[in-house]
């Protein structure tokens, strides 16, 4: 650390930062090299984001000073982090939805007081940055319409088109497939020829190993470790994030299928504006397995949930539950479906499976609060919801163990462990999980898959929505793959791997197949 | 015992009839160096409030204005029987107060009638404030005045809202009049307090008569404003605190019309041109006509209608 | 998690009295610049706001109305509407309970036409706030706009009513004949008084107390009911209503037509209370102070009564104050009332974080 | 017939001016996040300071100035409230609205004594109908001279501006960097503060762009379309033109639209009063009154359907994740 031949791309001195009472940050040093690819991990709430947000500008530390390119540089706001250049993917996306990606591209490096000029020059420069990186991109899709990958795709081109030699990435592989993370990092090992630094945030090890250089260790605020990542491994750095020893496997005995609890035949279903979103779905679903649904996001997985949940009204098709048909005729609603002992833990907490405003004893009844075990006659029995809260919290290590505390200040691990747990404990018979760990930390990953595994061996169907090809292989006994709203392939949990997986999401595996014998 | 007046919620500057007494107030100010003490409710609960307020400390007599104080006055009164009120433009039968009321009527008769004999069209308009029955009262005598001079006149009558805001919205004025100005009106008046601003302002710019209301207008836009109702709540007022002085102050009804000079048409600098001697004598002729009950002019007000 | 360090009383006393003081001071500024002292001013306004017992009673009855719009406001709030019809739905309550009374009072005893004169408030309110809410629930209107609209169309409605139907022969007034006795809502000093107990002659009437029982209600079906669970669902989340199988129209159409139920009250105070005919305007604009009430009441029943207080305060000192100063004249007040709004409302963050940060600094160190 | 026509679409131009104003400022303000129902206080404040201007100065032009100075000082009390203190949007604008309702009277009443109302102005102190060239020339050609010397001809000048302003704001937002910013802070504001774009700066701006347009409106009130202030004299236009806002999406030329069908309605209501309809007889006043507002209605939920306003209305921006 002392013999400074070269000077650190970035480097962070005493960097703290206090959240009201909440110390996010506490006397960070780190060092990076330049060229380098530089990886950050620690559990939820350990002070990532709040370090990277420091060194983007978008909070100000509290004490402590950064260098780039060893000349201290006072980052106030973005915009003396972008002059120092520095880029950032943030964890929740950047855009103006509504934007067009070249819209989105030059908002803040507009290039005079009329767009006409700017976006001419944009267009042209977007085209070298896709040609060089392999960044392709529509420039004239409106965000919103694109999948998650590209959305990605635009934040990085956004950051490049700024000139940044200083690429920050909050938890980027969150989202994609494994295809889209692979090329992800494609991009990044091609900006670091090009001499961009990278500082990587990831909850996946894997990624770590596969794709830094070095690696730094965080918790509770604090850097713990600073690690070479050839010279570690997965195990060490777990250990080192959560403070103990964690296994990364998931035990899991034979499949028992028996009944079939829930099936659809030919499923569709339309958007506001017409498009056929989900196209003539069938599946079956045993009790005693789960069924993973692969897919890269965006190819119908959540339309399915919800027809099947009830929140939408589907289009066309049925669905045979416990003795019931339901067709478009004769819908239900996601609280009917309830009452066919269907529960169901959405993609997406924060738009659906939580009120954030609510504290967490009433977020954890949200689609049960009919139930007459929290009513009485007139008013909600509001003891019965607490003790109830607190006994799950108990359970399922809800950290704080706060019925009373907003769900908005849980962590995203907490706040996913308050949805699974009330709808397993709900005792359904069919359970659909989507996205089971999105953003979740190790330590919880792997409570939350032991709990699914448990579901499955005592006869109930669990159906699995994940583009975690790694979850969903290791949780699965059937898997079916989806693309662009229709079912392209299923197959045995057994006789999966990542690379098919990933070319049947891709609806690329037909094509290899008849080219790899020839 | 000190005298008093509550305006009603439109306020003393109303551009209207609080307007008209604020200015007889003044008048007897100026007089006599007598302070009148003056409130402005806001709200209904007020109005009955500040007259308890006032009679509580010994104020009288508390002249009123506006029949919207009617049954808060009549509330008072009977609670303070020493102090004496007078209601301009309602009716209340109790020995402590006074109710004055105007033959609108038969003032908007005369200025139709000059309306009429000014007009080349044989169109004239009428802009009410807040469709109410006492501006239906105005429109009616209006018309009544105009067919007198020319049967077969068109009257465009229009109100310019529902609510107490259409005393106060020169601008729909200023586009009725302007309405009524493209049907072929030349001449128009306006009973609508504040309203009438943009109705005068609109006939002046397009080259139009305008006639006033309640108080002399004729200087608002000199040249284009025909002549003006005009209606002495300011004699209601300034005769109540002389008269109480005086010791003549007797509860009652006191009804003002033209023959007691409660209602009259407006003559002076300002519209002496448009306003031809040969006008003049037809209106006088008019004029005492009504007074002396040759015509007879129907009052709205009594039956709900404008059959005359 | 940080309020938790900052002491109770500093967000529940300390701030809003900071802002309320903050308004004063300019208040005073402006009474200052036109020649008046205003430091006899605010002893005027709260001694007539607070001072003697028939202030009270004005203040409390000014607040009556404003709790019911404010409860409104904040009902439709917690499901996310926007109601800014509470002026209308007022309006047309009092139109049925005008009809009631004017039905009954020949014929019925007020035990029987005042329950049925609370239901037609209540029903005439919620009638009203029925269509905008079908669009919004059934057909996607913006409902900001259509209770605007709403609120024009009954004014015009009503003095079509009025001034054609209802109006007494031979009334100058645009009024409907006064009610017999029976038909009025008592008077708290009227009730008081037969205890021995003197607090003053206002217009203070059996409606507070309905007011305050709505409180009760509102609060209890806010947070201890199914249905108002299923309505903050819906007013934080509507995606996480959605998931919850929750009939996100219904709950919408239920929640205006409570919402304008309880502004439809309005009428109970002011035409049955205390003018005793039907009459124009009576509302005054309380229905759109009561979004300022239940925004700064952060739409909670305590808060509102305390908001409600505060402008009925207003509306009754500034009356006094108008009345001794006669040079303050009411607009004054209105300014004042304005400035309340804007430092104890719009800027109430103000001194709130630098404070709220001196107590957690505090705390931590 | 046709002629009735040009006369209800002559006067739809007048009526609709203050609300073309007053609802593109609500756009400026709107789509860079910030609720404005401040817009009738504007109004109502600049219409005041312009005839007082113009009153003491004996020019309209000084009387707009000051009408505008006004306004905008109203939208930086408002950008006070909401941008930098994070207050509430709605509460903020009905405070200003509340003061100076009152404020003006107050002033006006010190200032000139009248009761509440600036004295009557004319000559130089009011913008005058400007007629256009060969106006009078063409009057007679049938049709095109009567559109042209009746409908298009005889405005004031303001009237040309409002209407000027409606491209002119479509480029400003649709093809400038401002607008580029202004609509980005509307949608996201996280997006616009890590670009390294200052979102409160963003938004001030676009609340004075908003004051001067609500300047306009106001001046024309009492400067143009009126001879002087009168106290309440905004009349609800502030809140029609929040309707029209919301009517037109947000949109400059739909909000245009919608601005002209209120105005209209107004109009057609006008000439509609007293008519005598067969079998009904006459139409009370009152319903013609509602027409505009029970239209209005009837669009909306008929053809109009969800309006969807920008991402972040009314949403005070903190530096958290969403
Ligand atoms: N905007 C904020 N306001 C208040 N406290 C915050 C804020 N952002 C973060 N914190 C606090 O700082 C701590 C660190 O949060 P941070 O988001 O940096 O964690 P993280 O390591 O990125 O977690 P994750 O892996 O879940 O993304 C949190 O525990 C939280 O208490
Ligand atoms: N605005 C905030 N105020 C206080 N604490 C916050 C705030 N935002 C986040 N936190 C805290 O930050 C911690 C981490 O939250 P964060 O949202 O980063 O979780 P997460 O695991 O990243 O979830 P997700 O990936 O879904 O965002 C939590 O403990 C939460 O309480
Ligand atoms: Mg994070
Ligand atoms: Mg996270």
């Amino acid at each position: 650390m002392t013999n400074k031949t070269t000077p650190y791309a970035i480097e962070l001195q005493d960097i703290s930062k206090r959240f009201g009472a909440v110390q996010a940050n506490k006397d960070i040093c780190l060092q990076v090299p330049a060229g380098s690819i530089h990886g950050i991990i620690g559990e939820n709430g350990a002070g990532k984001s709040t370090l990277m947000s420091i060194i983007y500008g978008f909070y100000e530390a509290d004490t402590g000073h950064i260098e780039v390119d060893g000349k201290r540089v006072d980052i106030r706001s973005s915009q003396d982090a972008i002059n120092a250049g520095i880029g950032m993917v943030h964890q929740h996306f950047m855009l103006v939805e509504n934007f067009s990606v070249l819209e989105n591209v030059i908002l803040g490096a507009e290039g005079g007081a009329l767009l006409k000029g700017g976006v001419d020059a944009a267009r042209i420069e977007l085209q070298r940055l896709a040609k060089e990186y392999s960044l392709d991109i529509d420039v004239d899709a409106i965000v919103e319409e694109l999948p998650v990958g590209l959305q990605q795709r635009v934040e990085i081109l956004k950051a490049l088109y700024r000139g940044a030699r200083i690429l920050i990435l909050d938890e980027p592989t969150g989202v994609l497939t494994p295809q889209e993370a692979d090329h992800l990092f494609r991009i990044l090992k091609a900006l670091k020829d090009q001499g961009v630094t990278v500082l990587l945030i990831t909850h996946k090890l894997r990624e770590i190993m596969a794709s830094t250089d070095n690696v730094s260790v965080m918790r509770q605020g604090q850097m713990v470790a600073h690690r070479e990542t050839a010279k570690t491994d997965k195990e060490e750095l777990a250990e080192l994030m959560v403070g103990k020893k964690v296994r990364l496997t998931v035990d899991k005995g034979e499949a028992k299928p028996s009944d079939v609890f829930l099936s659809a035949r030919n499923l569709s279903q339309f958007d506001s504006q017409g498009v056929k979103r989900l196209k003539n779905v069938s599946l079956e679903l045993r009790a005693g397995e789960i069924l993973g649904i692969a897919g890269v996001s965006g190819n119908g997985q959540s339309e399915l949930l919800n027809v099947l949940s009830g929140i939408e009204p589907m289009g066309e098709g049925e669905i045979h539950i416990a003795g019931q048909v339901i067709t478009a005729n004769a819908p239900k609603n996601a609280a009917q479906m309830r009452e066919l002992k269907m529960a169901h833990v959405p993609e997406d907490r924060h738009k659906m499976g939580l009120v954030t405003g609510f504290e967490a004893y009433e977020a954890a009844v949200l689609g049960y609060h009919n139930s007459d075990t929290y009513n009485g006659k007139v008013l909600m029995d509001r003891k019965v919801m607490v003790d109830e809260c607190n006994e799950r919290m108990a359970a399922w290590d809800v950290r704080p163990p706060n019925p009373h505390l907003k769900t908005a200040n849980f962590s995203g691990g907490n706040q996913q462990k308050i949805v699974i747990a009330r709808e397993v404990e709900q005792n359904p018979d069919i359970l659909l999980i989507g996205q089971p760990t999105r953003g979740v930390d190790i330590g919880a990953i792997e409570n939350i898959h032991e709990q699914i595994v448990k579901l499955r061996d005592s006869g109930k169907a669990v159906l699995l929505v994940s583009v975690e090809l790694d979850e969903i292989m290791a949780l699965s006994d059937r898997i079916i793959v989806m693309f662009d709203g229709a079912v392209v392939g299923e197959l045995d949990a057994k006789d999966a791997d990542e690379r098919t997986l990933g070319l049947m999401m891709a609806n690329a595996y037909s094509e290899e197949k008849e080219e790899v014998p020839a | 015992a000190e005298p008093a007046v509550v305006y009603d919620q439109a306020g003393k500057f109303d551009k209207s009839f609080n307007e008209g007494v604020y200015n007889g107030v003044k008048k007897y100010t100026a007089e006599t160096g007598i302070q009148v003490r003056e409130f402005e409710p806001k709200n209904e609960a007020q109005v009955e409030q500040g007259l308890r307020r006032l009679a509580k400390r010994g104020y009288s007599p508390i002249v009123t204005v506006g029949f919207n104080m009617t049954s808060a006055v009549e509330k008072v009164a009977k609670d303070f029987p020493e102090v004496n009120f007078t209601i301009i433009d309602g009716v209340i039968d109790l020995p402590n107060v006074q109710s004055v009321v105007f033959k609108e009527h038969e003032g908007s008769f005369i200025v139709g009638a000059v309306a009429a004999m000014a007009s080349k069209t044989n169109a004239v308009g009428f802009v009410g404030g807040m469709d109410i029955p006492l501006v239906r009262k105005f429109g009616c005598g209006y018309e009544q005045g105009v067919k007198h001079v020319s049967s077969n006149a068109s009257v465009f009558q229009n109100m310019t809202g529902s609510t107490g805001a259409a005393f106060n919205d020169p601008t729909k004025g200023s586009e009725l009049a302007k309405s009524q100005f493209s049907k072929g009106a030349d001449v128009v008046f306006a009973a609508a307090g504040g309203t009438g601003i943009g109705v005068y302002q609109a006939a002046k710019d397009e080259g139009k008569l305008a006639i006033g209301v309640d108080s002399n207008q004729n200087h608002i836009q000199p040249g284009t404003m025909l002549t003006s109702m005009v209606k002495r709540v300011d004699l209601a007022a300034y005769n109540t605190y002389k008269d109480s002085v005086a010791g003549t102050w007797a509860p009652g009804l006191v009804v003002l019309g033209l023959a007691e000079g409660g209602v009259d048409w407006a003559l002076d600098d300002n519209n002496a041109s448009l306003i031809t001697a040969d006008m003049k004598a037809k209106v006088q002729d008019i004029r005492s006509k009504i007074v002396s009950g040759d015509i007879k002019v129907h009052d709205y007000m009594s039956d709900s209608t404008c059959n005359y | 998690m940080s309020q938790a360090k900052v002491p109770a009383w500093v967000n529940i006393a300390l701030i809003p009295f900071l802002n309320i003081m903050l308004a004063f001071v300019v208040s005073g500024l402006i009474i200052l610049a036109i020649g008046e002292d205003p430091i006899e001013a605010a002893g005027y306004l709260i001694y007539g706001a607070f001072g003697y017992d028939e202030g009270v009673g004005y203040t409390l009855y000014y607040a009556t109305n404003l709790i019911f719009t404010g409860l409104a406001v904040s009902v439709a709030f917690k499901g996310g509407l926007f109601n800014i019809g509470g002026e209308g739905q007022a309006y047309i309550g009092g139109l049925g309970v005008g009809l009631v009374c004017l039905a009954l009072d020949h014929t019925m005893p007020f035990y029987i036409i005042a329950p049925l004169a609370i239901l037609g408030a209540a029903a005439f309110g919620a009638a009203w706030a029925y269509v905008p809410a079908y669009l919004q629930a059934r057909r996607g209107s913006h409902i900001v706009i259509t209770t605007i609209m709403f609120n024009f169309i009954a004014s015009s409605l009503m003095v079509y009513l009025i001034v054609n139907w209802l109006k007494e022969d031979g009334r100058m007034a645009p009024n409907s004949r006064t009610f017999e006795e029976n038909a009025w809502m008592p008077y708290l000093h009227e009730l008081f008084s037969p205890l021995g107990i003197d607090i003053g002659d206002s217009p203070l009437n059996v409606a507070f107390i309905i007011a305050l029982v709505c409180c009760v209600f509102v609060w209890g079906l806010i947070w201890h009911t199914r249905w108002g669970y299923q309505l903050r669902t819906l007013g934080t989340n509507p995606t996480a209503a959605k998931y919850a199988g929750i009939d996100t129209a219904k709950v919408t159409i239920w929640a205006m037509l409570i919402s304008g139920g309880l502004a439809g009250f309005v009428g109970i105070n002011e035409i049955m209370g205390v003018n005793h005919s039907l009459l124009l305007n009576f509302t005054a604009g309380y229905g759109f102070a009561g979004i300022a009430v239940a925004l700064m009441g952060r739409n909670h029943p305590i808060g509102i009564i305390l908001a409600a207080i505060l402008f009925g305060a207003l509306y009754q000192g500034g009356s006094e104050l108008a009345f001794e100063i006669p040079t303050i004249t009411p607009e004054i007040v209105i300014v004042i009332q304005g400035l309340v709004i804007l430092f104890s409302g719009a800027l109430e963050h103000m001194f709130k974080d630098r404070i709220e940060g001196f107590f957690i600094r505090r705390a931590v160190a | 017939m046709f002629e009735t026509l040009i006369l209800m679409l002559d006067a739809t131009m007048r009526v609709s001016t203050p609300l073309i104003f007053a609802a593109l400022a609500g756009l400026y303000s709107e789509r860079a996040g910030i609720v404005d129902i401040g817009l009738e206080g504007k109004i109502l404040g600049s219409a005041f300071a312009a005839a007082a201007g113009a009153a003491v100065f004996g020019s309209a032009w000084i009387g707009l100035f000051f009408g505008i100075m006004a306004s905008v000082s109203l939208a930086m009390v408002h950008g006070f409230a909401c941008i930098t203190h994070r207050g509430d949007h709605i509460v903020s604008g009905v405070a200003i609205n509340t003061i100076v309702a009152g404020l003006t009277v107050t002033l006006s009443m010190n200032w000139f004594g009248m009761g509440g109302q600036t004295p009557t102005l004319s000559g130089d102190s009011r913008f005058l109908s400007v007629t256009l060239p060969f106006a009078d020339a063409l009057a007679n050609v049938p049709v095109i001279g009567l559109i042209y010397s009746e409908l298009l001809s005889g405005h004031n000048i303001l009237v040309y501006l409002a209407f000027a302003m409606v491209p002119v704001t479509y480029w400003v937002i649709y093809k400038t960097r401002f607008g580029l910013r202004l609509r980005a802070v509307g949608e996201n504001p996280h997006a616009v503060d890590t670009a390294g774009i200052s979102v409160a700066f963003i938004r001030y701006r676009a609340l004075i762009v908003c004051g001067i347009l609500c300047g306009l409106a106001g001046a024309y009130l009492s400067t143009a379309h009126n001879a002087g202030f009168l106290k309440d004299m905004s009349a609800g236009k502030g809140y029609m033109a929040l309707a029209a806002l919301i009517f037109g999406k947000w949109r400059p030329v739909p909000v245009l639209l919608a601005c002209l069908l209120f105005g209209f309605l107004d109009a057609v209501a006008i000439r509609m009063q007293g008519v005598v309809i067969p079998g009904i007889g006459e139409v009370p006043v009152q319903a013609i009154e509602v027409l505009p507002y029970v239209l209005t209605v009837l669009l909306l939920a008929g053809f109009i359907g969800k309006a969807i306003g920008p991402k972040a209305i009314g949403r005070p921006y903190v530096k958290e994740r969403a």
